[in-house]
């Protein structure tokens, strides 16, 4: 007890904690020299972009646009949450499955989703429903993906052990393999939900012009560079955050993983 | 109390190659036993093992408990694996539990019996730690109060402490004898290891492999109860003699089968 | 379109991306929302996604480029074009000492996607215009805004472009306008408003509202000072004040807003300028494309 | 030798196996394209069976091949340089925590951005021509190259690096006997990830700024309502991409033989 | 020939926290000795290894072979590992000549030596097979002929055989001492078996933990050769004395360690 019982001096790791804001910090001042010495319209300094950002928001552009787009962003992913993960368990735990699926779940996967627009537009019109498509097309096969084969490389001694005790084939699903495959299914929803950001901006770009997508659109229209790189802080900020969200959530789940075997992205 | 007539079982690997892995098999295991199986990597001791806890049905033969056949896994058996098998995400106290839960008894109760035999096992304190914050020797004890709560009457062992260093395994051997001098549960243990094979068992079966047989069955004539000292046992002539005996039969297999050459 | 209980109408009308040549059609459509009707206005971002959704009935309006609308008909989608948007607007422009077509020559030469209006017009022009043997070489870029762009920065040597977006390129004095299309193809129609069929059969009054609604618009642009640029400042609050007023003062200038311009020898006139381009196929007529009875009742 | 033409013969039976089932999710997919088609397509919905008619004919045309040949110009390039670059980004970003800790939030960026949204900054920066073609598919694709490296790189086991230490291996050493082969695997699959996203590219700038080949051909079909060849030019483009990654997968199977997963497929 | 004295090593752990790996250890190593180093988990065994091997580099104290201070690894050492550490892309024979190639051994010169090697450690025939298609004994043995052939004076050898199983382990062990008899290398063996310690070597080494420290040196009386019958030695008095004599401390040490109840 008494060796244990020894607390290790515990120092806050600086260091670490303030990677990302002083890189952040030496990209923007970066940004703004090479702005500034370069004078272009393409690439307006930083200052400019947020300048451009403040008046934006300031006339509600913004504001109104992002509440849409992160309704579709919402609908879309939660879609392609539930999707994936069925059609991934589905592929991951029946070979039958996977064997009819697979090749295509790969192609949808690297394919130019954008050409599919024309397609959600003719079935579902040029509502909320074909946006949310592509930002299912976009972010639901990166889900599948990693379900399925986090479901494959759950060990079959698990497996086997519920077995022994008489685990029925559901108890098997919920109790071994769904939290044993959660780590790896984690990584592809983290991926899924980046994913899920372009493809609502992409669907608000090509389909329909609402939302963000809107914003972006015109601002690039008009060659306006400071307005649209505003517009992409903006979307850049969504999806860090909802990145974030999903990796909140991610170290919950999993906190059991040890730190050792516990890779980033 | 076990019975085993004949048993046969082969496997057809990915390659499309058929492995004998137990070729007629016949073995008797008597009520109260610590039957220890000693063999060379590959001989079919864990397909032997998983026939009787009816996760592998056997292509021929008979096994039957208590006269009862085999024919899934029973509420009567439990396993203690080799490499554990605990989930990682689960606390000790649940790891504890599972086999309780499976087999449908209530939260209150099935608590109350893992406490009990994490205590059993000397890891009460631990109880809501996870199997990734302890070393390996804790984590086989979390597999052994695992199988030992849902009160089986028969304990099969794969190799459980494979993965345990020496001195670690020398204390958790001493503490499976005494559960078992206690319980007197039937235990079927594989081991890779001479000295385990003769500590634990009151015999040794000794298999052959390619096709898996059984070769001899060897008495142990150590005294019981053997938990106090295990230490001590080792200078024993009887188990020098035994253990010399064993490692010759298993060094004759081993060269047998470690091959000079390969065809590529 | 439903028709609610008081007898007014709930419809859909598609633009693709609005600019100062759909002002007067969003400001048509409220005259239709102020009779009660409800009117949604639909954003889109490809003409063809417009005229698919008008085929579908899921549009009862929209208003762009003529040859989709045509190619669409063809191809026997409910589509009748209505009335006029705007005339012929387009221009070739070229960079500084570009006078002739001669001085093209396997240059580079910027079209929006073959199969629009402006390169047919430019293709035209080239292959009369032109010495035997020679031709620019085109460069697709799909945005007019942005070849105006590519003709600044001299990635390409000469390009159709639309009024709104010569205003800057004029101002500068440096590139010359070679080719004015409204007057090298007189007749042709590239912008029109057309309609579903069965929208039109069904609801004839709401569309003949609409219609002389669009007249009276246009009406009131070309005699009323400054009233394009109130609207457009009323529709379009993203853009730029002060461009816009001096786009709208050019569009006003050039007399392009009329929507009764349309008539049966003009629509002819158009097709078979799309013809000769190869955009639509033999055979089509004024009848098959066109139902002008509206613009006729709104004169 | 024996091992190799078993190895070919599993892997022969589990396509065999395979087969069956994709050509059925394929009729099931054709069948149900056929019928909404027929019942209710528009404009820009061809049937199954024309757009197979279509992309027949397409094969046979002299303007589909220049096309393919343009597009793939900037996909060779621009992917080329991806792969150039991102190797040994990726590497220098596993091998050094400290690298990796400042540069990881800009490779999440890079990873979340709608690249297309910068397509109109990008051709007025670099213009019309085949670089923002190339630099956009190179873009694209990068991410995905340098993301896998660096997990190749940590995924290899220190003690190798150890043990080339103890042998007196220099960094550079270490770099190409240890760190380049170790994350082999994870690198190969970088690549087939990149070869998808560098096809994405290479489609959406030319569908959005630089008309040209393939992107050109997509937007005249769509302009013109010719739906069957419209949907012809997707198919090949689909084709290629797959073509190209089974490409890239061969041969990662071939470079990373040893690295073969032992996990079986859990029972069932 | 390898002299140590007052060897110190901290760690600054991921968290923050700080580790003494050992403190204050003195060590004599003769030539061609074999010397075993017993010790619980963490007491620090590798360690001390590592700053031999010149890979770690300690935080006080002096360590030198022949009267050279250690500055980093040395053509004149050579390591075997723990888990192997084989480049599971390269084929056996690339494995085994890995060691010269990083110290530029022509290709013609090294693998005429890594076949040699090969041979020696009973591998022929599998030059060309990767570490994957071996079994764990044989991935061991080209560990070995990796470090055999620079020509080591110093073999350093982390617990080498820990994931090895037991028949396999034996025969590796009566291998390694007919190369260590022949060449007369020195050698320092971790292990975390008794038995191991004493039928390898001269002395034994216990190590304690926390921090790590050199708790006692015990001389091994058992005759040399020992190679031809391992399994016979274990017969003689002398193992059976001095091995339960090290289990007892060991024990001591492991209790001591283990703890009754955490706080988390
Ligand atoms: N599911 C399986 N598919 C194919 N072959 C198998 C399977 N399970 C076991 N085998 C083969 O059957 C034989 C016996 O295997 P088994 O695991 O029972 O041996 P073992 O005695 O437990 O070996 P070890 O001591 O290495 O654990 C081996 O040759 C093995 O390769
Ligand atoms: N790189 C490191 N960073 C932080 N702590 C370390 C590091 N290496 C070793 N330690 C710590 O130093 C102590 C001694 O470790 P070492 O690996 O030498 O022990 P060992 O005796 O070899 O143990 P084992 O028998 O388990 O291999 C341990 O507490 C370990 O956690
Ligand atoms: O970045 C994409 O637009 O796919
Ligand atoms: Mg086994
Ligand atoms: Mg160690």
């Amino acid at each position: 007890m008494s060796t244990l019982a020894i607390r290790p001096r515990r120092r806050v790791p600086w260091a670490r904690l303030l990677a990302t804001p002083l890189s952040l910090a030496i990209g923007a001042l970066a940004w703004e020299i090479v702005g500034q010495a370069a004078s272009v319209r393409f690439f307006p300094p930083l200052s400019a972009v947020l300048a451009r950002l403040a008046e934006m928001v300031g006339n509600g552009q913004i504001l109104a646009n992002l509440g849409d787009s992160l309704v579709n962003l919402v609908l879309g992913f939660g879609i392609s949450l539930v999707g994936g993960l069925v059609i991934g368990a589905a592929m991951g735990r029946y070979r039958k499955v996977e064997a009819a699926l697979g090749v295509y779940v790969y192609a949808l996967l690297t394919a130019p989703s954008l050409v599919f627009a024309p397609i959600f537009f003719s079935l579902l019109g040029e509502g909320r429903a074909s946006i949310v498509a592509v930002v299912v097309t976009y972010a639901m096969f990166v889900i599948v993906i990693n379900t399925a084969s986090a479901m494959r490389s759950v060990p079959g001694h698990l497996i086997e052990m519920a077995r022994s005790y008489g685990a029925s084939e559901w108890q098997i699903l919920t109790r071994i393999m769904l939290p044993a495959a959660t780590p790896m299914i984690m990584a592809g929803v983290r991926l899924g939900v980046g994913r899920a950001v372009i493809g609502m901006i992409n669907g608000e770009m090509f389909i329909a012009v609402v939302g963000l997508g809107r914003v972006v659109t015109q601002a690039g229209g008009r060659f306006d560079g400071a307005g649209v790189l505003a517009v992409l802080l903006v979307i850049i900020a969504v999806a860090l955050a909802a990145v974030g969200l999903v990796q909140a959530v991610d170290r919950r789940l999993t906190r059991w993983v040890p730190q050792t075997s516990k890779g980033k992205s | 109390m076990i019975e085993i007539r004949g048993l046969t079982k082969s496997f057809t690997g990915q390659d499309g190659g058929v492995v004998e892995a137990l070729r007629d098999v016949d073995l008797d295991v008597a009520e109260n036993e610590f039957l220890t199986v000693l063999g060379p990597s590959g001989c079919g001791k864990t397909t032997l093992l998983k026939i009787v806890a009816g996760l592998i049905t056997p292509d021929g033969g008979r096994i039957s408990i208590h006269g009862e056949p085999v024919r899934g896994p029973g509420e009567d058996r439990a396993m203690v694996f080799q490499n554990f098998a605990l989930l990682p995400w689960a606390t000790v106290l649940d790891n504890v539990a599972f086999g309780l839960k499976m087999r449908g008894t209530g939260k209150a109760e099935r608590e109350e019996r893992a406490r009990e035999l994490i205590a059993t096992v000397g890891l009460s304190g631990f109880e809501t730690k996870r199997p990734g914050e302890l070393s390996g020797g804790m984590q086989q004890r979390v597999g052994i109060a695992r199988a030992l709560a849902v009160r089986p009457r028969v304990l099969l062992m794969d190799e459980p402490f494979g993965a345990v260093d020496e001195q670690t395994r020398r204390l958790l051997q001493e503490e499976l004898l005494s559960i078992w001098e206690e319980s007197r549960l039937t235990v079927v243990f594989i081991t890779h290891s001479m000295e385990e094979a003769v500590l634990l068992g009151d015999r040794v079966v000794l298999m052959s492999a390619r096709p898996g047989q059984v070769s001899e069955i060897v008495p142990v004539p150590l005294e019981r109860p053997r938990s106090s000292d295990v230490g001590g046992l080792e200078r024993s002539p009887e188990y020098a003699e035994l253990s010399a005996y064993l490692w010759d039969r298993l060094r004759g297999m081993h060269a047998e089968h470690r091959p000079a050459k390969v065809d590529a | 379109a439903d028709v609610k209980e008081d007898g007014t109408l709930s419809f859909k009308v598609a633009v693709t991306e609005a600019d100062l040549t759909t002002v007067p059609v969003l400001a048509a459509v409220d005259a239709l929302k102020k009779d009660g009707h409800d009117v949604e206005i639909v954003e889109l971002a490809e003409p063809e996604l417009a005229i698919e959704g008008l085929a579908k009935g899921e549009y009862a309006i929209s208003a762009e480029a003529t040859s989709p609308a045509l190619n669409a008909i063809q191809q026997d989608a409910p589509i009748k074009i209505i009335a006029d948007v705007v005339g012929n607007q387009w221009a070739l422009y070229g960079k500084p000492g570009v006078t002739s077509c001669d001085d093209l020559d396997d240059r580079p030469f910027g079209i929006f996607s073959e199969g629009a209006v402006a390169t047919a017009m430019a293709k035209e022009w080239v292959s009369g215009e032109c010495g035997k043997g020679k031709e620019p070489k085109y460069l697709t870029i799909g945005d007019s805004g942005a070849r105006t762009q590519a003709l600044i920065a001299g990635e390409i040597d000469a390009t159709p472009l639309e009024i709104a977006d010569t205003v800057a390129l004029e101002e500068s004095g440096k590139f010359p306008k070679i080719v004015d299309f409204a007057e090298a193809t007189p007749d042709m129609h590239p912008q029109t408003v057309y309609a579903n069929s069965e929208f039109l059969t069904q609801h004839k009054d709401v569309s003949q509202d609409f219609v002389t609604a669009l007249v009276e618009q246009h009406e009131k642009i070309n005699t009323k000072d400054g009233y394009l640029a109130k609207l457009a400042k009323k529709y379009l609050p993203d853009e730029k004040d002060a461009e816009l007023k001096e786009i709208a003062k050019r569009y006003v200038e050039s007399g392009l807003f009329d929507a009764g311009a349309l008539t049966e020898k003009n629509v002819q006139k158009t097709i078979d300028f799309f013809e000769r381009a190869g955009v639509i196929e033999k055979g089509l007529t004024t009848k098959d494309a066109a139902d002008l009875s509206f613009i006729k009742e709104a004169a | 030798m024996s091992v190799a033409t078993t190895n070919q013969r599993r892997r022969r039976r589990i396509r065999d196996a395979n087969l069956p089932y994709q050509l059925a999710t394929l009729v099931v997919f054709a069948a149900a394209w056929e019928i909404y088609a027929r019942v209710s397509g528009g404009l820009l919905i061809p049937s199954f069976t024309e757009t197979a008619v279509a992309t027949v004919e397409l094969l046979g045309t002299a303007e589909l091949w220049r096309a393919v040949y343009v597009s793939n110009q900037a996909l060779v390039l621009g992917f080329g340089a991806a792969v150039v670059i991102g190797i040994p980004v990726g590497i220098l970003l596993g091998r050094f925590r400290l690298l990796e800790r400042y540069l990881d939030v800009y490779l999440n960026i890079l990873l979340i951005t709608p690249m297309a949204a910068i397509i109109p900054l990008l051709v007025m920066s670099v213009g019309f021509g085949l670089a923002s073609r190339v630099i956009l598919v190179a873009v694209f694709a990068i991410v995905m190259v340098v993301v896998n490296a660096r997990t190749g790189v940590r995924q290899v086991d220190p003690a190798l690096i150890e043990m080339a230490r103890s042998f007196g291996a220099s960094e550079r050493q270490i770099w190409t006997r240890i760190l380049l082969p170790g994350a082999l695997p994870a690198i190969m699959t970088g690549i087939r990830l990149g070869i998808g996203r560098a096809i994405t590219g290479m489609v959406i700038v030319e569908l959005l700024m630089v008309s040209t080949a393939l992107g050109g051909l997509i937007l005249e079909y769509r302009g013109l309502f010719k739906a069957p060849l419209l949907y012809g030019t997707i198919v090949i483009i689909l084709a290629e991409a797959i073509l190209l990654i089974s490409v890239a997968r061969w041969g990662e199977r071939k470079l990373t033989r040893w690295a073969e997963t032992t996990t079986a497929r859990s029972a069932k």
